[in-house]
């Protein structure tokens, strides 16, 4: 049962998408979700890196052996995250300061390799640009929605503008490690009662 | 030596890699649920990050400030990384199979393990020199099993209680480690 | 064999020694006012304010869970009560309203009901929402700030500041007796050592705290400020001091023996008092934090799973012999 | 005794009830028109039995369900069979239940059968004709080659709270326990005979000439299992850990003097000696035929059982309570307690508290504030890998302290049913 | 065999293609880097301290060799006078270096002003060094070569309350500023009259 790409396109916004039903890439989501800016660029470079590896290793799939497909993946990965750093550089330097190690670290999100492993590598490049694009958009409005979260709460911000009056005391627990978690925790629950039907 | 103690304490109290940094979650939720899986995680956490850190610093010193080449770190680390976990997995399995079979089945989990591949960046983000490096690693790695193991034993008694369904598994774990976190800020400021 | 009528039939034991978990709590409120009533005495309407705000909430939060979680209405075991009365009483008594609202917010909800209520929570749910709380929105519950209102007959200067910023020497002029006495700035019930050590007294002599962890709590505290205080008296407070300033007495009687939290073997709880105890005086002589009881019990919490499994061998357990 | 608040500093305990505080000598109970026999096997309708509805028994005689089964009963009263039917125990165990319609006292007519024997006093017509005796004597541990049998110990004590028919045995009877223990060795050939009494009996005791063992009069001190271990520990080399059961033969005080008075004077003794606790908890010792129903004992005490109370057989640590008010006394119904409807504790599903107090209370340190969690998720094989379920003696100290007011004990036992009937081979080895 | 030398080629191939794509991009993107930091890192800190400055201090710089290594100094007019050099040292904080942009009148020999910019202290602690203006304010007009310290070592800065690594760091890298602003006070006064006019 073939599904159409925009099938594939659209599953990764809703019934599978990451972080939240696909429970992985944590670690960036628990990290750069401290403002909406932040968590929009990594949902950006996360999901360039996503769909230029789905495309390349659909591309490649039939021409990689399969013992060395991980290290393969891993060397398409690695050279377009690197292909993100450089260019967050040159043209968007104070979001290259504040992602910090965790650009470099998209390599080894679960859900590039995953989606590599798991897609791209069965399906062709149509679909597999899709579902990149896909669960790339997914990952961004998911830490959007997160960092938008934890902005409004923990800095009385949104996107840097204010939005209560100056009488906001912000919750800056939000901001810290351990609220990164318990937001995301808090938000996991909310995902897993929406989708109780 | 007391330069040691306080990068040893620090990485593994305060900027813990797990609780401080979030670095490694998708193991560490995943390998928490059970004791001995927890234990098996960090010891094989330990195993790799030591190996790992003292390689990268060498690969970044010798390699790619000697060429220039420090754009390439990225993926020269990730390469290192899991050719060095194919390697120990192939000479525990031949030499020291009783130690494989405990740490056999964490090992290829540890390659997108980013506490692993973050480690090796902040040492050369901080420019370490190689000796801290080494003790760094080793802290990092002590400090992610500590939490690792801390994070399962808790976890082992919230599974046994009666956690709202929308709440369980991940969600509640991943409050719990923020309160464990948060219980780390006790240590702030003691170095 | 068939009968004539009907009878209850269930299980032994058959008799019950009457205790029960509402019975606690209430001992637990009872032995709390004791330390709370002087400290409303002292801080007037806004210190009632924050109590019966604090128990409200907090029960309100306990009931609204229970319909969400469409659980058995649980508000009837007193133990919100518990929760809201002993966040009240380590609030400053002028705490803004909001505060309190969240705080018991966090306690109950955060802290308890997601680890399905009672019995469930690896952490003392109000430690957890002191250290959020304190961590948000410190300017409200430093305690120099928010009593800067009232004229006290005594250094209205949280001695436990005093202490870190200046040293010893700053606060020569606490005498023991008066710090007990609660003539210091604190919590609203936090601040009289004597009625806190009375009702801890009552609560452990009923059994309804475990009074291993208790002592070996105090005695943490006491040895580890000891050494400090022997290795250099000019920087480090008394041990005297430590004991009765800060959140020591209602952490170690209130706060480490919350049941959930703790570990209920000898060797355990003794271990677990203590770390403590240690901790809470090292984060104060050489932590940032100024009061360090908070966060010791969350980590005395964390080990507490870990702690417990020390214990004294099952008798006639088979060894297994593969 | 009921409601007791513990001072907290030392472990809870519960002391045991002495003679003293009951009557001192056992009030009769007059016949009942009817009396019912349980046999431990179960009930097929339509299965061909040895024994019919409408045939006539004499008193003492030995009734057994089929002609080859190991298992009987000894008819209290002579009278006629009246109803045979199933009944269903704790646990899912399955008995047949005989009723006899009881001739009245002047027309009693006496079974033979044991007095043609009684003069040659042996094992193997001990087995034939005193193991319905009351204190239920286990006579077939003489009969286990593998386990040959090297001492016997005879239980002066009373396991649960409230009952004291061992007790009131060894401080009234110590000549009749004497004459029982000279049989048993005599019959058996094992001369070593402990007996274990409370410590306020300790003088009385030693008139029974045989090694005595004092217990503790905290409960559960007194329980048959923490006993043997008590018992054993003292006997075994230490490295032989932890000390089995081989080669012992426990029988309660009641059963000895049973015996001996059976070979002494050539009639079985049918009337059990059970304490009554009635609804206000006034404890009188009574005397009465075995088989009796519990609702005759009431109105002879005018005592009347309501809807809603509770019959609780044993003791109210580990007795069972009983869904019939013509359940009968049985061979080894030590007490009997009537348990108003008002007064019944309330036990609840609550989660743990983990307040500990189980745990301190503990005689054999199972941790019970973990076990109860695993046996509330329903995971039993961790409960016994991790929290030592199966070292549990079950003497219900642990429900009765929490305050939770969890049925702790009803969850192992059920725990522990459902283990045996997932594994019995398992169950044998362990 | 073949499959072997397939395994090798494949990943010889792609490892190349990346290295090449890698080396163009950097290629490409070096100069934007590097103006890109120098705008963000530096850039902040320094507008803020030459406030007053009539010139962009961050495009008049010049580049002095201090033993091996290269160090930028960037120059603020005032009064038409290119009379304020300002130049980044660093010095050990709590988490790794702190990085601190020290301005000094040239003629006077006085801390016209400081300003951090880098660190990784821990927020809300040692990261208050970014936003204490009190603690920063200490040092304008101290004499530059004065080594300032902190009052708990005897000096007469007072600590941010709780940070005291983090301001030890402060004053050790103004003492290096001192240092290195001795050794190179010739040609920095050199320099700096290329700038004026």
């Amino acid at each position: 049962m073939a599904k159409t790409v925009t099938q594939e396109f659209v599953k990764g916004l809703w019934a599978e998408i990451p972080p939240f039903r696909l429970v992985l890439g944590l670690c960036p989501t628990l990290a750069v979700t401290k403002t909406v800016e932040d968590g929009i660029g990594m949902g950006v470079a996360t999901g360039f890196v996503l769909v230029c590896s789905n495309l390349l290793i659909s591309m490649l799939r039939n021409v990689i052996p399969s013992k060395v497909r991980i290290a393969c993946y891993i060397i398409v990965v690695a050279t377009f995250v690197t292909v993100v750093e450089l260019l967050m550089q040159a043209f968007t330097y104070p979001l290259y300061l504040s992602l910090g190690i965790f650009i470099p670290l998209i390599v080894v999100n679960c859900i590039v390799l995953g989606r590599a492993e798991a897609f791209a590598s069965k399906n062709k490049i149509l679909p597999s640009i899709a579902d990149g694009l896909g669960i790339g958009i997914g990952y961004t409005l998911s830490l959007a929605a997160l960092g938008a979260v934890r902005e409004v709460f923990g800095s009385g911000t949104f996107l840097g503008n204010p939005v209560f009056g100056p009488s906001f005391q912000p919750f800056t627990f939000m901001v810290q490690a351990p609220g990164a978690f318990v937001c995301l925790g808090l938000m996991l629950c909310l995902m897993n009662l929406a989708g109780k039907k | 030596m007391g330069d040691y103690l306080v990068l040893i304490i620090s990485c593994i109290l305060i900027n813990n890699i797990l609780l401080a940094q979030y670095l490694g979650n998708c193991p560490f939720l995943g390998t928490s649920k059970r004791m001995e899986t927890a234990v098996g995680m960090a010891m094989a956490v330990v195993f790799v990050l030591v190996m790992a850190g003292v390689l990268a610093w060498v690969i970044d010193h010798y390699v790619l400030k000697a060429f220039h080449l420090e754009y390439l770190m990225t993926i020269s680390f990730i390469l290192v990384i899991a050719a060095l976990v194919q390697f120990v997995e192939m000479f525990l399995k031949k030499s020291i199979p009783a130690l494989y079979s405990g740490l056999g089945i964490f090992l290829p989990l540890i390659t997108t393990n980013c506490a692993v591949l973050g480690v090796c960046l902040i040492n050369v983000k901080e420019e370490y020199d190689f000796m801290h490096a080494l003790v760094a690693s080793f802290a990092y790695a002590v400090g992610y099993g500590l939490a690792l193991i801390l994070f399962a034993s808790v976890r082992e008694r919230i599974i046994l209680g009666r956690v709202p369904r929308p709440l369980q598994d991940t969600s509640i774990g991943l409050v719990t480690a923020g309160l464990i976190s948060l219980a780390f800020y006790a240590f702030k400021g003691m170095v | 064999m068939d009968s004539t009528i009907k009878l209850t039939v269930s299980h032994a034991p058959f008799w019950h020694n009457g205790s029960g978990i509402s019975q606690k709590s209430y001992n637990i409120l009872l032995a709390c006012l004791l330390a709370v009533i002087p400290g409303i005495y002292r801080y007037g309407y806004p210190a009632l304010g924050a109590v019966t705000l604090s128990i409200g909430s907090a029960v309100l939060w306990e009931f609204l869970m229970n319909l969400a979680t469409r659980r058995p209405v649980s508000i009837g075991d007193g133990n919100a009560a518990v929760i809201g009365m002993l966040l009240a009483m380590m609030l400053p008594a002028v705490v803004p309203w909001w505060v309190v609202v969240i705080g018991s917010f966090i306690a109950v909800v955060i802290g308890k009901q997601i680890y399905g209520g009672i019995g469930g929570n690896p952490f003392n749910p109000v430690a957890v929402a002191m250290a959020i709380l304190m961590l948000s929105w410190k300017n409200f519950l430093d305690f120099n700030t928010a009593l800067v209102g009232y004229g006290f007959a005594f250094n209205p200067v949280d001695p436990l500041v005093l202490a870190k910023s200046f040293g010893p020497a700053a606060v020569k002029d606490f005498k023991l007796g008066d710090l007990l006495m609660g003539r210091q700035v604190g919590g609203i019930g936090s601040s009289f050592g004597l009625g806190l050590i009375i009702g801890g007294i009552y609560l452990m002599i009923r059994g309804f705290i475990r009074w291993e962890i208790v002592l070996s709590f105090l005695v943490g505290i006491f040895a580890s400020a000891l050494c400090f205080y022997l290795y250099n008296p000019n920087v480090y407070a008394s041990p005297g001091f430590h004991l009765l300033t800060g959140y020591s007495l209602i952490g170690a009687f209130l706060l480490a023996t919350e049941d959930s939290s703790s570990p209920v073997h000898f060797l355990p709880m003794i271990i677990y008092g203590c770390l403590g105890g240690m901790l809470t005086v090292l984060i104060r002589n050489i932590g940032s934090h100024v009061d360090g009881v908070v966060f010791a019990v969350l980590i005395i919490n964390i080990l507490n799973p870990l702690l417990d499994k020390i214990r004294p061998k099952a008798l006639g357990k088979v060894a297994h012999h593969a | 005794m009921r409601r007791r608040t513990f001072f907290g500093f030392v472990k809870s305990k519960l002391r045991y009830t002495t003679v003293d505080e009951t009557l001192p000598e056992p009030v009769a109970v007059a016949p009942s028109e009817r009396v019912t026999l349980f046999f431990d096997q179960p009930y097929i309708p339509g299965e061909k039995l040895s024994l019919h509805p409408g045939d006539p028994v004499k008193k003492g005689e030995r009734l057994s369900l089929t002609k080859d089964a190991g298992g009987y009963a000894l008819a209290p009263k002579s009278g006629r069979i009246e109803n045979i039917s199933g009944f269903l125990g704790i646990g899912g165990r399955r008995f047949t239940t005989v009723t006899l319609a009881i001739d009245d006292e002047a027309h009693q007519t006496l079974d033979e059968g044991f007095k043609s024997v009684y003069q040659s006093p042996s094992l193997k017509n001990a087995r034939e004709f005193l193991a319905g005796l009351p204190g239920k004597p286990n006579l077939e541990v003489f009969f286990n080659p593998q386990r040959p049998v090297k001492s016997i110990v005879v239980l002066g004590v009373d396991s649960d709270l409230v009952g004291v028919t061992n007790q009131y045995f060894v401080n009234n009877a110590i000549v009749a326990i004497k004459t029982g223990i000279d049989t048993l060795r005599q019959i058996s050939g094992i001369h070593e005979v402990i007996l274990v009494v409370p410590h306020y009996l300790f003088k009385v005791a030693g008139a029974a000439g045989a090694t005595i063992k004092t217990v503790d009069s905290a409960y559960p001190s007194a329980h048959p299992e923490l006993i043997m271990r008590y018992i054993l520990s003292e006997q075994s080399t230490p490295d032989v850990e932890p000390p089995s059961d081989d080669g012992v033969a426990v029988f309660t005080a009641e059963a000895v003097v049973a015996i001996g008075s059976a070979y002494k004077t050539g009639f079985l003794p049918l009337e059990k000696i059970v304490c009554f606790v009635s609804k206000d908890e006034t404890r009188r010792l009574i005397s009465v035929p075995i088989g009796t129903p519990v609702k005759d004992i009431a109105e002879a005490f005018h005592e009347p059982i309501g809807e809603g109370d509770r019959v609780i057989f044993g003791g109210p640590m580990t007795g069972v309570s009983v869904y019939s008010d013509n359940h009968p006394v049985l061979a080894d119904t030590n007490t009997i307690m009537i348990q108003d409807r008002r007064r019944i504790p309330e036990v609840r599903d609550n989660p743990c508290t983990n307040c500990g107090a189980c745990v301190r209370v503990c005689p054999v340190n199972v941790p019970v504030n973990m076990l109860i969690r695993f046996l509330q998720a329903g995971r039993y094989e961790e409960a016994v890998s991790q929290c030592d379920l199966n070292c549990c003696i079950e003497c219900g100290f642990c429900s009765y302290v929490c305050e939770a007011r969890i049925p702790i004990f009803q969850y192992i036992h059920l725990a522990k049913l459902t283990l045996a009937g997932m594994n019995p081979v398992e169950k044998n080895n362990g | 065999m073949r499959e072997l030398a397939k395994m090798v080629i494949v990943l010889t191939v792609l490892s190349s293609l990346s290295g090449g794509l890698l080396a163009m991009l950097r290629e490409k993107t070096q100069d934007r880097i590097e103006q890109q930091v120098l705008e963000f890192v530096k850039g902040p800190a320094i507008r803020k301290i030459l406030a007053g400055a009539a010139n962009d201090p961050i495009a008049d710089r010049f580049t002095l060799a201090d033993g091996e290594a290269k160090r930028s100094f960037f120059v603020g007019k005032y009064d038409g006078k290119p009379d304020v050099v300002a130049f980044e040292t660093f010095a050990g904080g709590y988490g790794g270096d702190v990085g601190l942009i020290v301005a000094v009148a040239v003629d006077t020999d006085q801390i016209v002003g400081v300003g951090v910019t880098t660190h990784n202290e821990t927020p809300g602690v040692g990261a208050a060094v970014e936003t204490d203006v009190g603690f920063i304010r200490q040092f304008t007009g101290l004499d530059i070569a004065s080594g300032p310290k902190v009052t708990k070592d005897g000096g007469s800065i007072n600590a941010i309350s709780g940070a005291t690594i983090t301001s030890r760091a402060v004053c050790a890298a103004v003492g290096k500023a001192g240092d290195l602003y001795k050794r190179l006070k010739p040609e920095i006064l050199k320099q700096l009259k290329t700038f004026s006019g």
